[in-house]
């Protein structure tokens, strides 16, 4: 590898040799082609006029008398396919393209990646199989019909969990066995280097719109900038535009799940320890002998036992700080959110409204946060249908 | 205890080298099964450490690292399990464990806990040679040999790195994929084996997908060095899981069969 | 009123006397504000911000291929929502809150016009009603689920046909008896005048965007431009942008529903007779005597009788071609635009898919189309499924 | 036939006008309920067309038209009928009916043909003064009559405009909404007939909302020249659609009873 890979002391590429060549062919492909202005110019395009970038920046008025302060909304919900996780597909497939690989494969858990890889997989003309645990095609069926309209194949996961660790664990599987011509398109900021490398450089245009967006509509960076956290994507792309503005705080929202106590959560950083998982060295979710946790969260999304190695990095030097928020609490700001402002937002992104809500009145009121809504809620209302019924 | 240079030293044939998931269906039936592995002929075991996420690993490994981990498993059961089976008999004794598990149990430690126990070489099987510093001093502190991997996609120049870094033997997966059985042998066998007894004076093992005598006969005649055969093994163990007896006698007649034709 | 409401004969405002005060009162408020400049203002800060304005143009370039043609799509299904829908709901929103309404109410029949309503009135803090059949909110319960996330009040329409028309019969009903307060937010270019006008002028963006992305993209007009028409909002919207290019091909496709031989279709344009319903003349699909048909599409959003005026006036003054599109057909365009691009198209926009399809190998291949794409198919996801299941 | 002219300057007190769908819930019953209303003395008939989507019309009138359409009522039928009722009874019959319908019969020969059958007024329920023209022309030309609404919500100069148009009787509105029962009577409906009453020579009659014998005394005291009832005896059919007997008795008496309070 030409990079390490590493964030401080996270990061790396533990795999198994087979997979080597494989991640330096990518890692190589991204080098050369990030800057390649001919790369650059098409997926510039492909960010404009197919998945709907830049995406607005947007103040929540209601929300914000509600909480107290200023909420501005970075709006990927209205991205195609309805989350960031286009912008990454986009940027990987693009790069498979030019690599001349002709399928791709991708894990997902809710099934928002494989969906968003399964249309560019259509886009693209490749070939594209997804893995997905048993347990999640059951519980997003609709998604996995999706993807098999895009023409992608469903690979049902049922070993371990049947979750999405289970189908990352399959897909490396299968990549193992065909890393010739098939492309492995990382879904999150973890996973081996050069993956949270290159996601994190797909998911950028996130914070740069943002950053530039901040100064036209306020004058200046805002106080805080909040997202939430599963591998970290959606967070690490808002984040990086705000790096070097040293008083904004970046803040981290992870799944507390139904209470960090309990067990049933999600919450890594918080309560991970360090390991080696899924070819990265990060904060794990794991017994003291270092098997891997099932996790918990009522967002599918932000159900993973690992994360993205830069958050490792990021909370350890106190750039950025981490917070949870639990089920109940991610519900009330699903609802509260929906009401005042007639937008459904992910149940990902509503962890990262939820921490804003817990800072009602506690804030000056000329606060300025601006919040990642990484995704739409339309995917969840059945779920939140399941908890709160609505008469 | 015998070290590798020993055990291929005094063969004049390729090695048979069983694989076993420690504690597979539990620690009892999984210890005879052993023992009755070495007697039936094997010459170096391979034994995993379950694991709840083996990604190098096929279904049929898989699932035995979920018995082995229902059972009650744990990585100081594993290393007992290996002081039982040195205790039984003196057979090097490699080892394959996903690093995590080495980690958290403090990889010095685990290493010198090992060496203590009887093990002879450890294969860290998300460990590449790009980070091989992580194992490879401890190891050599603890006194234990190192093997690492070579498949048909590593370069030249990486398999020349491998072959450095390698003490024990090198572990040639002869094609892409995770461990399971394989209805015919890669055709990557011959030339894999000849370019690297061209690099490396090390024993030279192939594995994965091995799942007949005839398989290991053909290895043996491309010049490997040493024979490891995992999934068509622990298939049996799953085979016959409410017929201990038959388990360990299936195996004991497979290993008796596949040590005939390398003989 | 000050304007007759009408588009050479179609159009009027024919309802009881009741509610004439109420259409005088929008129709005012419309010309005094449509130009206000506080108003332009804020409604373009809307668009932008809230609801994801302007929509790319998108060149499909699989799809293209697949046809022998050039093909962009309006990527009208980028929008917050899901469809054009929102693009009427806040124009019309803020002009009721410019008015000084305090509550809207709201037909629909799929419920996209009543959850594009919902959502804009948790925006604006409005008390907001939705009519709707209780045959559509039992076969959109997602959609009614929604609508009451946003806080809305979902009212079910038991009487006649338990559909859109009944929908609007309610709305009607209660409007006359809450004219004061109340505020209409009418879902298409159809009913009463000022209705067709108010709503055909929020939907120009649309028509605006393309023909100013055209020439940017292709550096002239296109050679037609086609949209399905249900009540015709999102056709019309389109079409004005192109109505002084008068060799651009206007072409409208309606829903053909499973053969117009077989009675069960939507196709007013070409299979009704001229007469008056809801509040406007129009074609319209009903007996000889008058009594108004049930419609029959396997598109919710296109099932009514009757058609916005401009459209009657544009069919006979052959400004504009109007088409079909059968159920099967229109599955067959929905399946294969999605494995072609990976864009999921609402059952509506496959109308237009369908007519492009048909013209397959029949037009020159430097011909440019644009299509709308008026929504996205997440919403159709199951009825897809019903009629086509995929393994 | 019966002008309004000569039907209202004969009553000194407000004429009794129920309404009643044509054809609910059969022919045959409607019209034996129809005759025994005017024999329980209805001094004018408000007849409705039934149409598919009646949005002037709450629930009750709604169902009406329902059961009469189930019941094969067409538009030329309803001619028919209004000619069968004036056959037994020169009775001033005023027209409710969509537009619509109307119109895909020929607003011309609609009129014409209505005319012949012995009506006297037509009123459009979804054409306003504005629109009057597609009307009252055609409607003076076939020696009809014609009626236009006025609520409470209708402006000053509006109501002026209409009361011009008026040839039969002012609709008056007393209240915001549709057709229906209610329990009590709208307050606006005095000063609304009063003023109506500064603009136009024309009888005023009061609809919408009348249920009770105590409703139309209210609305006579008020000065009106009519009072229409519609759901609260339309209801009267929808309960007892298994009892014509009753049904036709429950009507006859009710309409005895207002007629009681009015004389
Ligand atoms: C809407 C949304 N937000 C957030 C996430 C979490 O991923 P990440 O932390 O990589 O942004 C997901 C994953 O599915 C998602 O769908
Ligand atoms: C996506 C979409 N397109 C089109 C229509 C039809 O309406 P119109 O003809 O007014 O555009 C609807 C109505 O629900 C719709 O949801």
């Amino acid at each position: 590898m030409e990079n390490n890979g590493r964030f401080g002391d996270f990061g790396g590429f533990y795999v198994p040799e087979v997979l080597i060549p494989a991640l330096e062919e990518i890692e190589r492909a991204f080098y050369r082609f990030k800057g390649d202005p001919k790369f650059v110019a098409q997926l510039d395009e492909l960010y404009t006029r197919y998945a709907g970038r830049p995406t607005p920046l947007y103040f929540a008025k209601r929300f914000s008398e509600y909480v107290g302060f200023k909420v501005y909304v970075k709006r990927e919900d209205l991205l195609h396919g309805g989350a960031h996780k286009v912008n990454n597909t986009l940027g990987q497939g693009l790069l498979a393209k030019f690599m001349g690989k002709t399928k791709l494969i991708a894990e997902t858990g809710a099934g928002q990646h494989g969906l968003a890889t399964a249309m560019i997989g259509a886009l693209f003309g490749m070939q594209t199989k997804i893995f997905m645990g048993t347990v999640d095609t059951r519980r997003q069926s609709v998604n996995v019909h999706k993807m098999k309209l895009c023409g992608a194949e469903v690979i049902p996961v049922a070993g371990g969990t049947g979750t999405l660790k289970d189908a990352i664990n399959e897909a490396l599987r299968y990549w193992t066995a065909n890393v010739i011509d098939t492309f492995y398109l990382f879904g999150s900021v973890c996973g081996p280097h050069p993956y949270p490398t290159v996601v994190k450089h797909f998911q950028m245009p996130i914070g740069t719109e943002a950053r530039k967006q901040c100064i036209e509509q306020i004058g200046k960076p805002p106080d805080m900038v909040v997202a939430c956290v599963g591998g970290g994507s959606n967070a690490i792309g808002i984040f990086s535009g705000f790096f070097d503005d040293k008083k904004v705080r970046l803040i981290g929202v992870e799944a507390g799940g139904e209470g960090v106590q309990t067990g049933k959560h999600c919450a890594t950083l918080l309560e991970g320890k360090i390991g080696v998982f899924h070819g990265s060295r990060s904060y794990l979710l794991q017994s003291d002998e270092g098997q891997i946790y099932e996790t918990h969260s009522v967002s599918a999304g932000l159900d993973y036992p690992a994360v993205g190695p830069e958050h490792c990095f990021l909370k350890d030097t106190q750039r950025a700080e981490y917070v949870t928020a639990d089920d109940e609490d991610v519900l009330d700001a699903f609802e509260i959110f929906t009401k005042s402002e007639g937008i459904l937002p992910a149940l990902e992104s509503a962890h990262a409204l939820a921490f804003l809500i817990s800072q009602k009145g506690k804030l000056p009121k000329d606060t300025v946060a601006v919040i990642n809504l990484s995704g739409r809620g339309d995917k969840d209302v059945g779920i939140v249908e399941e908890h709160r019924p609505v008469q | 205890m015998t070290t590798y240079k020993e055990t291929f030293g005094k063969l004049n044939r390729a090695a048979l080298i069983p694989f076993f998931v420690i504690g597979d269906p539990d620690f009892e039936t999984s210890l005879s099964v052993v023992k009755s592995a070495i007697d039936a002929g094997a010459d170096v075991l391979e034994l995993g450490i379950p694991f709840s996420d083996p990604i190098a690993d096929g279904p049929t490994i898989q699932k035995a690292d979920i018995r082995a981990l229902n059972a009650g498993m744990t990585v100081r059961k594993a290393l007992d399990f290996i002081k039982r089976v040195t205790d039984y008999k003196s057979i090097p004794i490699g080892l394959l464990v996903y690093y995590n598990l080495v980690y958290q149990y403090g990889t010095e430690k685990f290493l010198k806990d090992f060496k203590a126990a009887g093990g002879s070489s450890v294969l860290v099987a998300d460990l590449s040679i790009d980070d091989s510093d992580e194992i490879a001093g401890p190891a050599k502190e603890a006194g234990l040999e190192t093997v690492f991997m070579i498949t048909p996609v590593t370069t030249d120049e990486r398999a020349e790195r491998i072959a450095e870094k390698t003490t024990g033997f090198i572990y040639t997966v002869s094609l892409l994929g995770v461990t399971g059985e394989r209805a015919s042998l890669s055709n990557m066998v011959k030339p894999l084996v000849t370019k690297l007894k061209t690099l490396t004076d090390v024993p030279v093992c192939v594995g994965f997908g091995v799942s007949s005598p005839q398989h290991a006969k053909a290895i043996a005649a491309a010049g490997a060095d040493g024979v490891i055969i995992g999934s068509r093994i622990v298939k049996m163990i799953e085979d016959n899981l409410n017929d201990k007896q038959k388990m360990q006698s299936e195996i004991s007649v497979f290993i008796t069969q596949v040590k005939s034709v390398l003989e």
